[in-house]
């Protein structure tokens, strides 16, 4: 599904704060497969995964997806790719003030231009599985930290990903709700979608549904050759 | 200098083009330079994003071009009550030397740059910018063109003395008097003019169709469209303007956009720059078809070049037909020929 | 209601309202031509010269009148102290190099 | 493209909404944006009717005035020079004509008391000249003339000596009307006193606002001025293409003499108001200037708040172009709505209400200023000039810190962890 080949990423190349965050890292991600990515904040694991979710391009390196090379398209082509078979998720729930919840829900599908009506009932039906749709036209302000949450994770879904990233879900939320959101990753499994989550929470890394642990420092692979 | 609000308007919009051309060709050098897709440096991603500023701002320069001409037009036209002697545009145009020069230009420029923005449009849809570099070097052909209009028009204007005595619209097409460019166009005969513009159009409009259908005979399209383009800006000259003034001596190609006449003009003209940049772009496409990464879908956007092309050169004919049969110019004597 | 709806209907409201107002304009020029021809008609029965706007100097009020150096009548090098001199160009002749 | 229209539609969802959440800065730039083009779409329909009013109104003035100079002076204009002049071959008529200013210390405003030609000369050469084609209606009206016709006569009103035909400013600054005595202080320090006969029409107060009519004898006696000098004298000329000879021939012939043609005057009124429309844009370029790094500071300075909120979009799947195109239709809306708005204003501003704003600056210090309606004319050049001068510079100035913002990293949302 995803392959990275030796990929490196070194920031503000060839000036003295030079800082490379990943250095040649070899990984692959198999199909509808739940992979956590475990390490220390400052171990690359945000950088792996935005190279992983076609967010940015490696220094060197190859990143395949599905088979197909993606690694230096153009940003318009990385971003079309993105957008249709990558769901993100954050670590803050980033929804957009001042507008409405549906409309934060939509926002990910207005690029690709479909009728307002379509996507609507795209959302509400979203919205509903995740039962909030109570909230649909409320502003994001009023929302709790679970609501939030789920809006977010709607809105990841609108246009019917693939593959799912999440950024340090659980970071924010308690016990009881971070096990409601390990129920909607299985959810996910079940529909056949791959996961990828980063975090090291261990009421994630421990799950049973997790079927891949991997461990980052330093921007590479425990047990992995430097 | 005549210090109007439409000349300060002009040189503003010119000086405004030059920067942003000159801007962009600036970027477009460096990347020119240092190009490399495969690399992943941050200078490659930087040059990447620079590419969206350089196509932004051309979009912006290519529409700043097309109003700009109308303005200049529309400048000239309000300057002529205080040239002794002008009785429209054309007749302004002629206080100096840089006046018909800069209207050339702004016009080869107009077509310059809507040609950028078909190659940038087709490079776009290539998932390994495949025509980078010759749009760039294309970009850096444009820029003196674009600073030359510059000076000729702030020399246009600049020097524009109010009250100097200047050969008026109807001499300077008029075709008793055969010097200078202007007069030449008139003085072709106004009758065999009007079936050299129908046959040529019909050609044109044959090989259009037959490229749309077959795909062969591109670069056939491309120069007729081209030369077609001439041939409508002398026939307007000759014999459309006679129709729409209804008036067998008045040959301005310039008082058609004003409001006695309905802003006809401004169709006509739109529809056949459009018709021209469409046809050229074909022509620029051509050698592309085989890169590897626009193979798939080049074909369909020179199909639909080709498509807007043919369409406007009808339209921009049935537009002609239409104020020739709606004038009540009867041309059945020979006129000033 | 869309936003971008209430944007583009208020667009073309406003769009209408300027076709009304250029109407307008077509319209009343030719509504107004009696009272043009009356000003014409006066100013060729008077002889007249002038539009009559700025009635504080000689010289800006009948601005094509002015005598040769009327603009700087009390000192050469005096500008204007009326504020339509400012607004005034002194007559092109005097502007005219030799 | 459907679905292109559908993303356009989706994109001003957005950015509307993205407007109206920062009210006060938006509603501010666009406030300032709708003054500037109410400025100077305002200055520009004043120049541009005013121009095109003067030139149809003063088609008929007359064709060639000859005035004398003396010491670099308007001086009066002796009748022997007149025999001269009807030598010069080419010339029609030669008419003296009277006309000076008088002082009225009560309403201190200065008027121009004009002794009109007497109608018989005024209906003899009614030959229509090439250019005017309007047929002289004067003898239609009093064919039969008789000897003791009055000398001056205008819409039923007889100009005899002892009277004063006025002009409607005058009349409503000393609020006097027909009837009513007015008196003069002549060169001599005597009062005269002169019966009001009627007053000219209000609609052609751009032309006579301040004009008082007044027999040749009373002229004469109020400003001492002998019988053999008038004040400057009018050419008819047989054929108009033969004016600018005959103007060369006065010359020759009058050394102190100085024609001046209609031509001129014509122009002299299409290069003054182009002046003033180009001193009012030179001026109010400063503002405009002012405008467009107003506008390029709050492009570019873009809050904490505005960046978050592009990371966003770009983290959950908008384009560098779709973000640009974003902050296009952001610019756009803001140019379209001030355009249109300043637009209506001005036209409102100057044609309905005679120009408010800028009487104080046009009246100077005159206190009479005429009240006079002009005839709208706005034609598209005048839009695309305003266009250029005030939507141009602003889109421009917001084209780099636009793309500036839309370069923002997509994961620029992840590394974002505090709030």
């Amino acid at each position: 599904m995803i392959e990275l080949v030796n990929v490196k990423k070194v920031f503000n190349a060839g000036n003295p704060s030079e800082f490379s965050a990943l250095n040649s890292v070899n990984l692959h991600i198999g199909e509808n497969k739940v992979t956590v990515l475990r390490g220390p904040s400052g171990s690359g694991k945000t950088t792996l995964l935005s190279i992983i979710g076609c967010m940015s391009r490696p220094t060197a390196g190859r990143v395949r997806l599905g088979g197909r090379e993606i690694s230096s398209l153009p940003e318009r082509f990385l971003t079309d790719i993105r957008r249709k078979t990558f769901g993100f998720i954050f670590q803050q729930p980033n929804l957009i003030k001042g507008i409405s919840v549906l409309e934060n829900v939509m926002l990910p599908a207005y690029p690709l231009g479909e009728p307002r009506s379509r996507l609507r009932e795209k959302a509400m039906q979203g919205l509903a599985e995740l039962n909030i749709s109570t909230k649909a036209a409320s502003k994001v302000e009023w929302l709790s930290g679970g609501e939030a949450q789920r809006a977010s994770i709607v809105r990841a879904l609108i246009n019917k990903p693939t593959i799912i990233i999440a950024d340090e879900p659980t970071a924010h939320l308690d016990t009881k709700l971070s096990q409601r959101f390990m129920e909607i990753i299985e959810k996910f499994k079940a529909e056949g979608k791959t996961v990828i989550i980063t975090s090291h929470d261990p009421l994630v890394c421990d799950s049973k549904m997790v079927d891949r642990v991997i461990n980052l420092r330093d921007g590479r692979i425990e047990g992995e050759p430097s | 200098m005549i210090l109007h609000p439409a000349v300060i308007a002009n040189l503003l919009a010119s000086y405004i083009a030059s920067f942003m051309v000159v801007y962009a060709a600036y970027y477009g050098a460096q990347i020119l330079r240092r190009w490399d897709i495969q690399s992943g440096a941050e200078l490659q991603l930087v040059l990447e994003r620079k590419t969206y500023l350089i196509s932004t701002l051309l979009t912006y320069v290519f529409g700043l071009q097309l109003l700009s001409l109308f303005l200049y037009v529309f400048t000239a036209d309000t300057l002529c009550p205080l040239f002794v002697g002008a009785m429209c545009a054309a007749g302004t145009l002629n206080v100096n030397g840089f006046g018909y020069p800069t209207l050339v230009l702004k016009m080869v420029n107009f077509l310059l740059a809507g040609l950028w923005l078909v190659l940038n449009h087709a490079d776009n849809q290539g998932y390994d910018y495949p025509l980078i570099k010759k749009k760039y070097l294309l970009l850096a052909f444009i820029a003196p063109f674009i600073i030359l209009e510059t000076i000729l028009e702030s020399a246009y204007f600049l020097d524009m003395q109010a009250d100097v005595i200047t050969s008026c619209c109807g001499s300077l097409f008029s075709s008793e008097r055969v010097t200078g460019l202007g007069s030449e166009i008139a003085s072709l005969p106004a009758k065999p003019m009007i079936w050299v513009f129908y046959i040529a159009m019909s050609i044109t409009l044959a090989c259009g169709v037959f490229f749309y259908r077959k795909g062969k005979g591109g670069y056939l399209y491309a120069a007729l469209s081209v030369l077609m383009f001439v041939i409508s800006l002398v026939s307007i000259v000759s014999f459309i303007s006679l129709y729409i003034y209804e008036l067998p001596t008045h040959h301005c190609p310039f008082c058609i956009i004003m409001q006695e006449y309905h802003y006809i003009g401004y169709l006509l003209y739109i529809l056949l720059f459009g018709a021209v940049v469409s046809g050229i772009g074909i022509g620029a496409l051509i050698p592309f078809r085989q890169v590897e990464s626009l193979h798939s879908m080049l074909s369909g956007f020179i199909g639909k070049l080709a498509l807007a092309s043919v369409v406007l050169y009808a339209a921009f004919t049935v537009l002609v037909t239409y104020e020739i049969i709606s004038s009540n110019l009867v041309m059945t004597y020979e006129v000033a020929s | 209601m869309r936003k971008s709806s209430i944007f583009l209907w208020s667009i073309t409201v406003e769009a209408l309202l300027l076709a009304v107002f250029l109407a307008h304009a077509v319209f009343s020029t030719g509504a107004q031509q009696a009272n043009l021809e009356e000003k014409a008609a006066l100013v060729r029965k008077l002889k007249l010269t002038d539009l009559c706007l700025f009635t504080e100097a000689r010289y800006t009020r009948h601005l094509s009148q002015a005598d040769l150096n009327t603009a700087f009548q009390d000192h050469p090098l005096s500008l204007e102290h009326f504020p339509s001199g400012s607004f005034t160009l002194p007559p092109e002749r005097l502007t005219r190099r030799p | 493209m459907r679905a292109w229209v559908e993303k356009q539609r989706y994109i001003i969802d957005f950015t509307l909404s993205s407007l109206i959440r920062r009210k006060v800065k938006n509603f501010g730039l666009l406030a300032l944006y709708t003054l500037i083009v109410f400025i100077l779409a305002s200055a520009m329909f004043f120049t541009y009717s005013i121009k095109r009013e003067a030139s149809l109104i003063l088609k008929g003035s007359p064709e060639i005035v000859v005035q004398r100079i003396k010491a670099g002076r308007h001086d009066l204009f002796p009748v022997r020079y007149l025999e001269t002049l009807r030598k010069i071959r080419g010339v029609a008529a030669v008419e003296g004509r009277l006309w000076g200013y008088y002082y009225d210390g009560l309403a201190g405003a200065n008027y121009t008391l004009l002794s009109p030609p007497t109608q018989q000369e005024a209906a003899e050469p009614a030959k229509p000249s090439a250019k005017t084609a309007v047929v002289e209606d004067e003898e239609t009206e009093h064919h039969g003339v008789d000897a003791s016709k009055p000398l001056f006569e205008h819409q039923g009103t007889a100009l005899e000596p002892g009277t004063l035909i006025i002009g409607n400013g005058i009349a409503r600054i000393r609020n006097i009307a027909k009837g009513e005595f007015m008196p003069f202080r002549a060169f001599d320090g005597t009062i005269l006193n002169f019966r009001i006969a009627g007053t000219l029409s209000s609609q052609s107060e751009l032309v006579s606002s301040d004009l008082m009519l007044i027999a040749e004898e009373d002229f004469r006696k109020l400003f001492g001025i002998e019988s053999d000098y008038v004040t400057d004298v009018t050419v008819v000329v047989d054929n108009p293409s033969e004016i600018d000879t005959v103007a060369s021939k006065i010359t020759k012939l009058l050394p102190d003499a100085r024609p001046i043609v209609r031509d001129e005057i014509l122009r002299t009124y299409d290069s003054i108001f182009n002046w003033r429309g180009g001193m009012m844009i030179v001026i109010f370029s400063a503002a405009v200037l002012a405008f467009v790094i107003f506008a390029w500071d709050k492009a570019s300075g873009l809050s904490a708040g505005e960046r978050r909120e592009i990371g966003i979009l770009k983290a959950v799947g908008w384009e560098t172009s779709d973000v640009i195109q974003m902050k296009f239709w952001e610019g756009a809306m803001i140019s379209l709505t001030a355009f249109l708005t300043g637009v209506i204003l001005a036209y409102i501003h100057v044609f309905f209400t005679g120009s408010l704003v800028f009487e104080p600056a046009l009246k100077g210090w005159s206190n009479l200023y005429p009240h006079f309606a002009l005839t709208p004319f706005i034609n598209a050049e005048q839009l695309i000039t305003l266009f250029f001068l005030t939507v141009v510079p602003y889109t421009v100035a917001t084209i780099v810190p636009t793309w500036r913002a839309a370069t923002i990293d997509p994961d620029s949302a992840m590394r974002h962890t505090g709030e």
